[in-house]
């Protein structure tokens, strides 16, 4: 775990509200692995208040790579960074995805979900994997990391709300025929992600999860989340969860 | 540094800003940013005699300028502190003050009996001020007599240096101190969190799987320094929290009358805070020709 | 803008959007802003039977997220009340609910009795609430028989209808509330500043010359808003304050149990707050196709 | 009593820790007299929260001329604002400086109270009077304003306090044999207006006074300060006050 103050190298819009976000972040570039996040600092003065947890979605030597969508205040207040700027960075933090061997790894990602999933991606590419990428956005617009992964040879298929592009409805549409030998590394919505469990019963699998977090460190406990094993917490015993073990409410 | 020891309550600390419960784990989650050494001391977790699981998620949400929890001190239990925690804790070399947590003052009583017994503990920290669980917490801390109960059966049982831990979710937070005093505590830590709640616009109910939880952070600041404030008549060290960010706000606890003051939400935001207060106070008493941090304390009061 | 009225304690609004007592003057202070007529109702500054001069400067100071004032409830009495402001206000074509408080029940009821006659008026709000005053305010409203000797009072005296503001820094805010209720008021407001302070690094003094203040705006949201979830169950109609600064927060005032809102330290931020809440509202029942908005009190307790 | 969203025309550095605003404000600056002041918000969130009072400096056209001193959280961030982006502003607020028939003005300023005299300076100018401006500043370097006096021919005595320009001591120490047939017209900080009462007890002056404030338009009674007729406000009742109905402590 490192504090850093990481130079941002590049800032721009991806798609309507996905901004990408490249920092010079040497120390925590250098350790981070697929499903690790970063804690990051919006603001510099009382409010808001609260670091904001994102997904490393990629690296590259010393630059790491986020994605993130604009949803509040302190998504849009990082929004307003600009290159050159400094960003207060705490990470990587969290355990991330492990392969499953003998088993080809199936992405299954939504909207913004996908932020982790890239760096999964590339990451099986770069072990002689085969991954498979499913995204469900809501309109074709927001397909994003499609170059990314063109680039690497990773096939990605789509699914839209709309039907703007690919086939209309939630990613879980796209599974069926393709669960055989695979295992299963999602991240999405919770909806999509119980949709999955239903789905693919038998495939292994592992889920990046979401929570609000206050120390990203384990130190709160108030980031938790409910598992076959009672509570646990996102930012230390996750984000990356087995599949299996997740339980959802309700 | 040694322009920046105190006594607070019995307790020798190499500096004036601790660690508040709850916040900073048992010091090993921050372990490699913040040496626990470099503290005044490290309050842990609220601890109870058997592991309790703590409340449903949700269990934070951002307020302005602060946060609501609700954790519901979720913690594993006496045994795993005194057989990973305190252990570690002592291996680091830190100055370690428990903060004890029961539903039953024959809990309270039995943790502090083991920990009496502790040598990697300085002291003991009641916690009769948390908003967020049905039994114990604020059931003790709210009324003088349950408080002066509850204080009295731990005294009976521990020679160790006992803080007690307000809520500022009274009406007459000094007649309650003045009970506990008269219990025979050793000092009051002031402020615990202020009850509050956010409800979720989209679903039309509380975000937190609680429905309230504990305000804290720079917004309850001004809430707390009043408490501390006022609770420096009462005549017992005060350890003040609450809002404490900066060294400034550090000097405006002290100023007010707290002998040391705890960092708890600002860890969150700038897990380095407790370590730039430390630098900060040094660099002003030495800026002010201070000899001791212990000539601030109290001395707004003109 | 049917959507939007409501009737708050048998006081007709046009929309659940009043300003908060103090931080609207009388009303003419931001008429080139804000038309009075365009409010749910103006609450007036504190008003006594004589005039106050309030509290040595300094008298506010701004603080995370918030700030608090001493002001010490000054104001030009009723006097001036009756001759220069409910004139002009009934002049604008607005909704008036009279903010009174004294320093002894005589003095509530005098005014009460006097306010009573005046058709300007549509109600009254009893401060005993005020953290600012060494007698009257929150003297009254600290415990429950206090509250209800003075609500009495002035129950008896007045056919107007009658709310009574309560002041968060209390042990059992629903005990006073349920002694209120029975001592007669018709609804309740919820809340007032929380007690607070700062100090002066400087000076190694308070910043404040009263010493204490009373903490406002976003930072004491989240307590307001649990006070307001606990009186729900006291079955007065409730009128919500504390932190409300946009539509959104108003309509979890509204969700939480509050049959309208008030805007204070927010229109000192943004003087025309209060009418981008009502428009927001208006476009949020609009939008989620809700009749009237009185279909939301209450709704997040499930 | 305007709120106008007002385009930033020019902002820069004029001496060290001292910004010159210049602001398009038609609605606010057609109405602005000399001590007068505007009520400015400096951030968009919950903090900091409250705007922040600043003298008119100067008007031309639509444009509105603001000096400030910066001191603290609010005028740190007002710095970081660039050209084109809008600030909120409420103004003209209070009531500004008279002149006194038959006096000439004596313009007596400390630090950034200079800002209100600026504007005071040009209009006694444009009316035929004679003014003379007296600074007091801690260095040489923070002498601000000069140019523009210089250019309306309005001579200026500075005084420092380390000495480095102009006669070394508090501004105070000008006003000796100064004084004859002139009318004060002050502002700076307690001390020096304190000592501008008892150097110069007979002669009629104007002072404008700061406070904390909360609303700015007299609503919240946050603002008092002290005088011979007892609590005024100085955002409504001044911020300028007859010299000799100023009271103060001690
Ligand atoms: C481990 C982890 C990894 C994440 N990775 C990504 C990513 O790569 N890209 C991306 O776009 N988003 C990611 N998120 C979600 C992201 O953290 C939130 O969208 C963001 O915090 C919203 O902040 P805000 O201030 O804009 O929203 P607001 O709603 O204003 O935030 C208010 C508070 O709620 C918290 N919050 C709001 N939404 C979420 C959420 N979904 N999860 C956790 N906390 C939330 C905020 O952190 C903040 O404390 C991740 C979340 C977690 C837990
Ligand atoms: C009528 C009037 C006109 C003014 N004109 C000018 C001017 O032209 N140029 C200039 O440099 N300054 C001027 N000031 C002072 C200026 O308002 C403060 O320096 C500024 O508000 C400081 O804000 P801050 O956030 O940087 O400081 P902080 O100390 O962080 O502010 C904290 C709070 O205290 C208030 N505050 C701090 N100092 C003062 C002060 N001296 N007066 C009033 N409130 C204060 C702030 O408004 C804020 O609410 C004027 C003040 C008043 C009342
Ligand atoms: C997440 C969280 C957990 C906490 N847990 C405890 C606890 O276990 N025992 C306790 O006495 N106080 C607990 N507190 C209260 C803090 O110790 C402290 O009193 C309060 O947060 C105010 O200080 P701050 O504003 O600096 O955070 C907790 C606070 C937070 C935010
Ligand atoms: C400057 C100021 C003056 C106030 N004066 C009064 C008053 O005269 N009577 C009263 O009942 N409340 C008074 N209040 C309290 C407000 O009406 C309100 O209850 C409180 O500020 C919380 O709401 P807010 O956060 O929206 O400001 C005052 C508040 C402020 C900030
Ligand atoms: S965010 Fe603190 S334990 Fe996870
Ligand atoms: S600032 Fe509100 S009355 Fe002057």
């Amino acid at each position: 775990m490192e504090l850093e103050q990481a130079e941002i190298l590049e800032h721009r819009e991806v798609a309507p509200g996905y901004r990408r976000l490249v920092l010079a972040a040497p120390a925590i570039a250098g350790r981070a692995g697929p499903g690790q996040f970063v804690h990051l600092r919006v603001g510099e003065g009382p409010h808001p208040l609260l670091r904001r947890p994102l997904s490393v979605a990629g690296r590259r030597g010393e630059a790491l790579t986020l994605l993130y969508r604009v949803v509040g205040e302190g998504t849009a207040l990082l929004a307003t960074r600009r290159p050159g700027e400094r960003l207060d960075l705490l990470g990587p933090l969290g355990r991330g995805f492990t392969f499953i061997d003998g088993r080809e790894p199936l992405l299954v990602a939504g909207g913004a979900g996908v932020a982790p999933l890239l760096f999964l991606a590339a990451e099986a590419r770069a072990a002689g994997r085969k991954p498979l990428v499913l995204l469900g956005v809501a309109t074709a617009a927001e397909v994003v990391g499609e170059d990314e992964l063109a680039a690497l040879g990773i096939p990605l298929e789509v699914s839209t709300d709309d039907g703007s592009r690919g086939r209309r409805g939630p990613v879980t549409d796209l599974l069926a025929g393709r669960l055989e030998g695979k295992a299963i590394y999602a991240c999405g919505p919770a909806a999509m992600v119980r949709r999955l469990k239903e789905l693919a019963p038998g495939v292994p699998g592992q889920v990046s999860l979401e929570a609000a977090m206050a120390c990203g460190v384990g130190a709160c406990r108030g980031c938790a989340c409910r598992t076959a094993g009672g509570y646990r917490m996102v930012c230390a015993d996750g984000p990356v969860f087995d599949l299996g073990e997740v339980v959802f409410d309700e | 540094m040694s322009r920046l020891a105190v006594e607070l309550a019995g307790i020798r600390l190499q500096n004036p800003v601790l660690a508040a419960s709850g916040t900073f784990g048992y010091g090993r989650e921050y372990a490699g940013l913040v040496p626990p050494a470099r503290l005044g001391a490290v309050i842990t977790k609220g601890t109870s005699l058997e592991p309790w699981p703590g409340n449903p998620p949700p269990r934070t949400v951002e307020t302005a300028a602060g946060m609501l929890n609700s954790i519901g001190l979720e913690n594993p239990g006496l045994n795993h502190l005194v057989e990973e925690d305190l252990p570690w804790l002592a291996g680091q070399g830190a100055t370690v003050i428990v903060n004890v947590v029961g539903r039953t003052i024959e809990e309270y009583v039995a943790v502090a009996e083991v920990l009496d017994r502790h040598r990697g503990v300085s002291g003991l920290e009641l916690n009769i001020s948390c908003p967020n669980v049905d039994k114990g917490g604020l059931a003790f801390g709210a009324a003088p007599e349950t408080a002066y109960a509850l204080v009295r059966a731990v005294r009976k049982r521990t020679r160790l240096p006992l803080l007690v831990k307000l809520s500022p979710n009274v009406t007459d937070l000094v007649r309650i101190a003045q009970r506990v005093r008269e219990a025979g505590a050793d000092g009051l830590s002031a402020v615990n969190t202020l009850v509050g709640m956010a409800i979720d616009l989209e679903r039309r109910r509380p975000v937190l799987g609680n429905v309230t939880g504990g305000l804290s952070g720079p917004a309850i600041k001004p809430v707390a320094l009043a408490a501390v404030w006022r609770l420096y008549q009462v005549g017992l060290p005060i350890l003040g929290l609450g809002g404490i960010a900066t060294w400034s706000d550090a000097a405006e606890f002290l100023l007010a009358g707290a002998t040391a003051i705890a960092v708890g939400t600002a860890t969150f935001a700038r897990p380095r805070a407790m370590l730039e207060i430390v630098e900060g106070l040094e660099g002003y008493l030495a800026c002010q020709g201070i000899a001791n941090v212990s000539e601030l304390v109290g001395r707004a009061h003109g």
